[in-house]
């Protein structure tokens, strides 16, 4: 007997159809089993809401429109712990506003998904542009020590894909998991060709049996639901791994707190996902990630095209931060260039890991780089010569 | 083949560009279209960009433009020097002023009136528009786009619809009314 | 000379009030002080304890390693910070309060405060107790800093329990 | 309230650029000055236009529903 | 402030040297530096300040106001500011991470405030009563978007009044926002606090515009400049908006050009400023080959435990950062040149340490040793780690 | 008599007109209303702040050539407050929406209603979020269909002016925008009352979302705002059973009392630590 | 919260109370002060409980930060989800959406509800969700110790108006009533019976439910207004409060320091949840 979601979503079983990359997302999030859905209008994630307002109640999910962002996230939060798949999807000015709820989600490690499609700022900026300037608040933002992870789409047909991987990063590792994507990837359209409902792998939630705790034990503890008569705590304070707060006992929190990070520190291997294509002979690398992959790959073609090797890595992860990776690059080239719309944000991580000069080539303002541009910015240091492109800040 | 539609908020810049690229798909090719608007929802500057190619598509904006379709004049005098000296021009008579020319192959096409007179609807001009474009340039087939019309305007305005794109296909052929 | 005090007891037994006065004290004597307290959620009854570091150099360090003094007025504080201190400080304890076997100061502050007619003045005494032997603070000060630290009409009162605590040590 | 007797000459100046086409003017005129005119503004509008102005008394009601301040009652 | 105003506020606060709390002392580093504006919410440890300013603010013809939330209290606190005050708001974790927002609109609008971050333990409600240090990348990275913004870190009490003075005079300077990083260690402890003089008070007053409304740019004057602030009331008919916009304030949310002019001089008036923003204490630097660098409440200890240290020969520095944001990478890039490797404690897992390996960029080790939970270092744990760096092997 | 549309004309920017409004949404009107009562009024325009959150109705500050403060979303009320508390001779005027005033900024709404500083809230409530796209928004109607209601809203609406004389607004009144007198003079009486005042003005919005639709011209939809509203002052004269049958939404003056407010509170408290001092 | 209590409590076995079952009794004594009213609404609450026979199992109680966020976290034995300041009612949103055959309660306190989270009170009484609250008013921030609330009346001074508060307090009732709930009403830690009674209609009704309960806070509230006593307090409501009936017949006037307890608002608007699971019925017939 096949499920409503079932029979909804096998219609458009490996169909081919014209999508925004913010649709595609909202119907990776129904493959992923995504029953709850509750969020605020803003430019440019609204189309995400809105597929789900119309979806949802088809495949026997719930979709709630809250009062602003720092409920939406607090409903996806309850709406997990009574059971339910859940996401919530915003911008900039409404992610700041979830960041105290994000923390809220690590700590008690309920698994969701919070997309934000990013756009430029700060502060309301320019509403309708793409930007990438908040990759650094994904992984900062809320306050306290934390892990996180986020990924980021670089096309339509991979919003949907990574969104299914994002509730499953979720329920692995029982942690917020971000889609970072942006006003560019959200808001273009281009052909995305459905998987098989069926062959979409799904990670499902895995259930504690009967007094087996549920925040610890283990570095990811299996979950309770309410409901059940195990009459469990679930509490943002210090907590035991019965779930019973204590808040002045040093080692109750540090065992707490730095299980959650490991979890993620751990697993960031398995985790990390990255595009890699490294030529022979190599200088210069292009590290890229989101919209601006996209020119950077016909970028580093076109160069190749024109004699001149170079390598290229997308960062498919962007945290935990796929230091093996960025390390593999390091030591082949001896400069990195590193496009991205903000003001050089990921370039700071790069450096972390490398002694190579990393040359942000940074664009702000909502309009894209283009394959021009990355390609003058290939020539003017694939000689390895140093050359600035952009001044490190 | 590079597209840009142009014009207002409010004018099916958008819609137009959307049903161009649900055409290229149905005709087996890839398609990437992208916009950008202002806040307002009517009457900003507003612009929908459609590349259409047999390959995979890296560019997230087209860097020279085949076609430019302008609906306003401020779009025309902020687009214009993208298009390339061999484009396409498509402008709509009643709101762009050229001057003395660009020097492009253009066509023009009193979109919005045609639809306001002969549909009673302003907000026909649109596929009066893309009927026209249809018929000149050979980016997409017409079954395609006729089709892409089909699936994307509320149901009960198909017939219209259609009869605004056949007005402004028979124009662009230079067929007599 | 840096010398190193804890007081202990319940929330609302004026623990961190007394650590401020003590601190306080010195400040006026001219030497440096720190003062801090740990305390649980709760307002009242939860175990309540206030650290006082008294140097007459610059104090990097802020927290207690060994302190010289320890004053408990309460049993459960004296059964949770007695085992976390060396048995080289004073004990200071209120015996009505307090049940220890070692070798301590008792005094019964509550008892001494009770015939005064305030039990809220506890603390004063026992600040007077401690400042005499201790001797790390003058009574001067003492009793400017008690005084700062009062509320008005209740002057009177707090330099007798000042006056009870100098004497009892 | 605009007076009944203002017999001085009315000047309705209809900022064309400025319209939206909503009418609003038209519709609440309460003695039909106003239409809708034939020409497109650069916006793609049908601006109003003045087709009866002896008929203006000077109420400004139309200066005061216009949203987009297009309009202008000038007495002389 | 003159000598008057100065002596009424002195009257307010009391006898100096005080022996007060730092989050009272950061109340009265705010009445000293001008500020007569305070609009905040109860929350564990930062409480204190707003109920000393409650009681000073009407005294001094100040206004403190308590708001719904955080959220209320620092827009009300910009509001204030462009109503022509000097205007703070107090926090703790918990309504630090709602009050981003409000803090990338303050960077986009040029609004001078300060903002005290009590740190506590966390994440989320953690251990409400425990101090920590785990808020420090998020004071820079917390609100979306690019910005920069100034984040000092005081060790003492008296620092606590110091630094929001400096915090003051810095933000009224650079048209930013300044976030005065303390912890419920400092926050809550009592030390001697002196008070400063009139003749020792340097305060930095709101520039505001000399020329008539026609010719007045308020959000203009080139790439890294801070334009004169023509705030409500003066006649300058100013429109600020969180919005991208032009020179003259106004939206112009479709221009690239517009939109990187602006943000890159946001940023750059502070990045190239950065020079002159860095405030360390450095001490036992001289031969040293290894160094300790804290800040906050853990310096105090690291100083404890680099003395003992010296005091057994062993050739160790002290470094401490006062101004965190924005990162002096040059001083700590010429540390990592003189140095073999650094010890970075911190009250949290981590997170100075990160901009200090990026500034380092691979020329001496790093080392960090987190502690959570509550409880400060030990100078022994300290002492430990330096011995463990020592001999440890150079990667 | 009105004034010359010129003079209202030099409070606007003109650089910024055209605004960014659809054709026949109202919030040009009450921009319009709001300037003539600040004419009227004779109040110095360099003494006046605009304050707006998010949202179209928030761009108003924008087209008038004074100082103004457009904000985040949903909290233009708090900033207003730091405004107006560190400035008390500023006069305060706040333009909102139903979804920037009444949805993510409800908290600050109804407490600053409750603390009652003079400020002047003129909330546009047009159903819907309409700058994003025309969503669902706190006052939309039941079963009203918004691109995220698309099976019709399954929630009650605010009646917001109810809802701020609940929470102790000593002002509250409530025009549709047909109503230019009416709502010009009770812009006036908002602006003078000291205290806390809220002014909602019914705006259509042809392009997201409007309970009218279906109806073509403004003639018709403000006749549909006319019909569906009923004036307070009648709604007093009716009898219990007349009243039980009444669900159109009231207008008018809806509530004008007198209560103490915070900045004539607190300069009290000033006076008296400066009076102690001397 | 340390969960073994610092204060240990008499050394003989606890008596067999006929509600001790429905409590954490592990972590007893509460964390309350002395003459707390949370004490009196977890005992309400419990009877409540007890007489309409409500497996505990059936419920989930969310809560926020504060004082009386600790009468079901943790002290009631059902599950638990005790949330960020402000926030719990948006958290029982999604909770009540994914299982309406739970009862959610939400309990926490007048700064929790009506201060920080006062927008998502509004917004669920106009949703009309199934929820029930109890919004324990105790005029001020107790856990923080002492500042002014927005239930703080008019002129009474805290740590943070220490010169008397010259804001005016929210009717929070009024304004619940005002935005649409299905019942509301007002009570006091004095009137237990009716409170309790109240209670058990709040969790029946299907709709938003919203009991403010006038709570005292003798330890941080008290010493600021010299009512340092409980019974201070419960005489003060007791003496004080004035009827829901009667209150409409007396004027503003005589209105002035009362408290008006009683029903509000009890009526039968469309729930939120049930009119969101119809939608769904509709797909799943086709």
């Amino acid at each position: 007997m096949m499920t409503q979601r079932q029979s909804r979503l096998s219609g458009f079983d490996n169909r081919t159809l014209f999508l925004l990359g913010d649709e595609a997302a909202a119907y990776g999030a129904l493959y992923a089993g995504c029953d709850f859905f509750a969020g605020y209008p803003i430019t440019p994630a609204s189309e995400i809401a809105e597929v789900m307002s119309r979806e949802l109640p088809r495949v026997d999910g719930y979709y709630v429109q809250m009062e602003d962002e720092i409920a939406s996230l607090s409903a996806v939060i309850g709406a997990v712990w009574a059971g339910a798949k859940a996401m919530t999807a915003t911008s900039g000015p409404g992610f700041s506003l979830m960041q105290e709820n994000i923390g809220y989600a690590i700590m008690t490690e309920t698994p969701c998904v919070i997309i934000d499609v990013q756009r430029s700022g700060p502060s309301t900026g320019q509403a309708t542009k793409p930007a990438q300037g908040d990759v650094l608040q994904a992984r900062w933002g809320t306050h306290g020590d934390h892990e996180i992870i986020a990924l980021a789409p670089s096309s339509v047909q991979e919003c949907f894909e990574l969104t299914v991987e994002s509730f499953n990063l979720a329920e692995k590792y029982r942690i917020p998991v971000i889609l970072l994507m942006d006003g560019e990837i959200g808001h273009l359209r281009e052909s995305i060709t459905f998987p098989a409902y069926e062959d979409v792998a799904r990670e499902e939630r895995r259930l504690a049996e009967p007094e087996v705790e549920s925040f610890g034990g283990e570095d990811v503890p299996p979950m309770s639901h309410f409901g059940e008569g195990r009459f469990i705590h679930v509490t943002g304070s210090t907590h035991k791994a019965s779930g019973m707060r204590d808040v002045s006992t040093q080692a109750v929190h540090e065992d707490l707190v730095t299980r959650l990070c490991r979890k993620i520190v751990d697993a960031c291997a398995e985790i990390s996902s990255v595009e890699e294509d490294f030529v022979d002979g190599a200088k210069i690398g292009v590290l890229a990630y989101g919209a601006t992959a996209r020119p950077a790959r016909g970028a580093v073609l076109e160069a190749r095209r024109a004699g001149c090797a170079v390598d290229f890595l997308r960062l498919i992860t962007i945290w935990p931060f796929p230091e093996e990776a960025v390390k593999r690059l390091a030591d082949r080239v001896d400069t990195i260039l590193v496009p991205e719309m903000n003001l050089g944000q990921i370039a700071r991580e790069v450096e972390r890991f490398t002694a190579a000069p990393v040359l942000p080539l940074s664009k702000i303002g909502g309009v894209p780089h283009t394959i021009d541009e990355i390609l003058d910015a290939i020539r003017a240091n694939g000689s390895g010569s140093g050359s600035t492109v952009g001044q490190r800040p | 083949m590079n597209i840009r539609f142009s014009g207002f908020g409010g004018q099916g810049i958008v819609l137009s560009g959307y049903i161009f690229g649900v055409a290229a798909v149905f005709d087996g090719k890839q398609a990437l279209q992208t916009q950008s608007y202002g806040s307002e929802s009517r009457g900003g500057g507003c612009r929908s960009d459609v590349i259409i190619s047999e390959d995979e598509i890296f560019e997230l904006a087209p860097p020279r433009l085949d076609v430019l379709v302008a609906l306003s004049q401020a779009a025309y005098d902020a687009y214009l020097p993208a298009l390339r000296e061999d484009g396409t021009l498509i402008l709509e008579d009643d709101l762009v002023d050229t001057g003395n020319g660009s020097g492009h192959r253009t066509f023009r096409i009193k979109a919005t009136d045609i639809a306001h007179k002969k549909f009673g609807r302003k907000i026909m001009a649109n596929m009066v528009m893309l009927g026209f474009i249809c018929a000149i340039v050979e980016a997409v087939s017409r079954e395609g786009l006729e089709r892409a019309i089909l699936d994307n305007v509320p149901k009960g305005t198909e017939e219209m619809n259609q009869q605004a794109f056949e007005e402004g296909y028979r124009i662009g052929k230079g067929e007599p009314g | 000379m840096r010398k190193e005090i804890q007081l202990a007891g319940f929330g609302g037994q004026g623990i961190v009030l007394s650590g401020l006065i003590l601190g306080e004290a010195a400040i006026l004597d001219g030497m440096n002080a720190v003062q801090t307290q740990s305390y649980g959620p709760e307002s009242r009854g939860g175990a309540a304890r206030s650290d006082v570091i008294i140097s007459d150099a610059p104090i990097d360090y802020p927290k207690v390693v060994s302190p010289d003094i320890l004053v408990v007025l309460s049993q459960p504080a004296y059964d949770k910070y007695r085992s976390e201190v060396g048995k080289k400080a004073m004990l200071i304890i209120d015996s009505d309060l307090v049940e220890s076997d070692e070798s301590a100061l008792c005094v019964p502050f509550s008892k001494l405060a009770d015939e005064l007619g305030r039990r809220i003045v506890a603390n004063v005494i026992m600040l007077g107790t401690l400042a005499k032997v201790s001797e790390c603070v003058t009574r001067d000060s003492l009793e400017r800093a008690v005084l700062r630290n009062i509320p008005k009409g209740t002057e009177e009162l707090n330099l007798k329990a000042l006056d009870a605590g100098f004497r009892s040590a | 309230m605009p007076s009944q007797d203002a017999r001085v000459q009315q000047m309705i100046e209809i900022n064309e650029e400025l319209c939206k086409g909503c009418d609003i003017c038209i519709d609440f005129c309460p003695l039909q000055v106003l239409a809708i005119s034939e020409i497109i503004n650069r916006k793609g509008y049908y601006p109003p236009k003045v087709v009866d102005e002896e008929k203006c008394i000077g109420c400004r009601l139309c200066e005061l529903v216009c949203p987009e301040f297009a309009i202008t009652i000038c007495n002389e | 402030m003159d000598k008057q105003g100065y002596d009424a506020i002195r009257k307010l606060l009391g006898e100096s040297p005080a022996f007060v709390q730092g989050d009272v002392a950061c109340a009265y580093g705010a009445v000293l530096a001008g500020c007569r504006y305070f609009a905040g919410y109860p929350i564990t440890p930062a409480t204190e300040t707003a109920e000393s300013m409650a009681s000073l603010m009407p005294g001094c013809g100040g206004t403190y106001i308590q708001m719904e939330d955080e959220i209320a209290s620092i827009a009300a606190v910009i509001g204030a500011s462009w109503a022509g005050e000097k205007a703070m708001t107090t926090t703790s974790g918990p309504g630090f991470s709602l009050m981003q927002e409000n803090i990338g609109y303050a960077c986009m609008t040029e609004t001078p405030c300060v903002i005290v971050n009590v740190q506590r333990s966390g994440p989320s409600t953690g251990q409400p009563t425990e101090p920590a240090q785990g808020d420090m990348m998020q004071a820079r990275w917390g609100s979306h978007g690019d910005y920069e913004l100034i984040a000092l870190v005081p060790n003492s009490v008296q620092e606590c009044l110091d630094l929001v003075i400096e915090a003051f005079n810095l933000s009224e300077r650079f048209r930013v926002p300044v976030i005065v990083l303390t912890d419920g260690e400092v926050g809550h402890m009592r030390e001697k606090t002196v008070i400063p003089e009139f003749d020792e008070l340097k305060l930095v007053e709101r520039e505001t515009p000399t020329v008539p409304r026609e010719s007045y740019v308020p959000f203009g004057g080139g790439e890294a400049a801070v334009p004169p602030m023509g705030f409500f009331g003066l006649g300058y008919r100013t429109y600020v908006t969180g919005l991208t916009h032009t020179e003259k304030g106004l939206p112009a949310t479709s221009s690239a050009e517009e939109h990187t002019k602006l943000v890159s001089r946001l940023c750059e008036k502070i990045r190239q400023a950065s020079e002159s923003l860095v405030r360390i204490e450095e001490r036992y630097l001289d031969e040293a080959e290894f160094a300790v660098v804290s800040y906050g409440i853990t310096s105090r200890v690291a100083l404890n435990a680099v003395r003992t240290l010296r005091r057994r020969k062993k050739k160790i520095g002290y470094l401490r950062l006062i101004g965190l944001w924005p990162f002096p990478e040059e001083r700590l890039l010429g540390l990592s040149k003189q140095v073999k490797g650094i010890l970075v404690p911190e009250m949290n897992l981590g997170q100075v340490y990160h901009p200090i390996r990026e500034a380092v960029a691979g020329k001496c080790r790093v080392a960090h040793l987190p502690k959570i939970g509550g409880e400060i270092h030990t100078p022994a744990e300290i002492v430990e780690a330096v011995q463990k760096l020592m001999g440890g092997r150079r990667r | 008599m009105f004034n010359k549309a010129e003079r209202i004309r030099e409070y606007l920017r003109s650089e910024m007109l055209p605004s960014i409004f659809c054709s026949g949404c109202g919030n040009g009107n009450v921009l319009n209303y709001t300037l003539r009562a600040i004419d009227e009024l004779r109040i110095d325009i360099d003494k006046v702040v605009f304050i707006s959150g998010i949202g179209c109705s928030s761009r108003l500050p924008g087209y008038i050539d004074a100082d103004g403060l457009h904000t985040t979303h949903g909290r233009a009320i708090a900033f207003a407050t730091g405004v107006k508390t560190a400035n008390p001779d500023l006069t305060v005027i706040i333009f909102t929406g139903d979804g920037d005033c009444a949805g993510i900024g409800g908290n600050h709404l109804i407490h600053a209603a409750r603390r009652n500083v003079d400020l002047t809230v003129i909330e546009m409530n047009n159903y819907n979020y309409g700058m994003t796209g025309g969503q669902l928004s706190p006052t939309t109607p039941v079963e009203g269909r918004t691109t995220t209601s698309p099976f019709g809203n399954l929630e009650e609406p605010f009646d917001l002016a109810a809802l701020v004389v609940g929470a102790g607004a000593p002002f509250v009144a409530r025009w549709p925008v047909g109503y230019p007198y009416e709502t010009v003079d009770t812009i006036k009486r908002g602006i003078e009352k000291k205290g806390f005042s809220f002014i909602e003005i019914l705006t259509p919005c042809p392009t997201g979302y409007s309970p009218e639709s279906g109806l073509k011209g403004n003639r018709q939809i403000w006749d549909w705002y006319k019909r569906n509203t009923l004036l307070a002052s009648k709604y007093r004269q009716l009898s219990d059973e007349e009243r039980a049958d009444e669900d159109r939404m009231l207008i008018g003056v809806l509530q004008d009392v007198e209560k103490r407010e915070f900045t004539d509170e607190w300069a009290k408290l000033v006076a008296q630590f400066a009076a102690s001092r001397e | 919260m340390n969960d073994e209590p610092i204060i240990p409590g008499p050394a003989r076995p606890l008596k067999p109370h006929r509600l001790l079952k429905f409590l954490r009794q592990e972590i007893l004594p509460t964390a309350f002060c002395p003459g707390c009213g949370c004490g009196t609404v977890l005992n309400s609450f419990a009877q409540a409980v007890e007489e309409l026979s409500i497996d505990p199992k059936d419920m989930v109680f969310v809560t926020g930060i504060g004082c009386s966020s600790w009468i079901p976290s943790p002290y009631f034995k059902g599950d638990t989800l005790h949330t960020t300041h402000g926030r719990p009612i948006a958290f029982a949103t999604g909770v009540k959406i994914m299982r309406p055959d739970l009862k959610v309660v939400v309990i926490a306190g007048d700064g929790d509800i009506a201060g920080i989270g006062g927008n998502h009170l509004v917004h669920a009484a106009r949703r009309n969700i199934d929820i029930t609250v109890l919004m324990v008013n105790n005029w001020n921030y107790g856990m923080t110790g002492g500042q002014v609330s927005p239930a703080t009346p008019f002129g009474v001074p805290t740590t943070t108006t220490p010169y008397d508060n010259p804001e005016h307090p929210l009717e929070a009732a009024e304004l619940v009533a005002a935005a649409g709930a299905n019942y509301v009403s007002r009570w006091t830690t004095y009137h237990v019976f009716p409170l309790m009674e109240s209670i058990q209609k709040a969790l029946e009704i299907e709709g938003f439910s919203f009991i403010e309960i006038l709570s005292q806070c003798p330890v941080s509230y008290g010493k600021m207004v010299d009512m340092r006593r409980a019974s201070d307090f419960l005489k003060f409501y007791r003496d004080q409060s004035v009827r829901v009936h009667k209150a409409k017949e007396m004027s503003a006037e005589e209105l002035e320091g009362k408290i008006v307890v009683g029903k509000l608002v009890e009526r039968q608007r469309s729930e939120f949840v049930t009119s969101l699971r119809r939608i769904n019925e509709r797909f799943r017939e086709g």
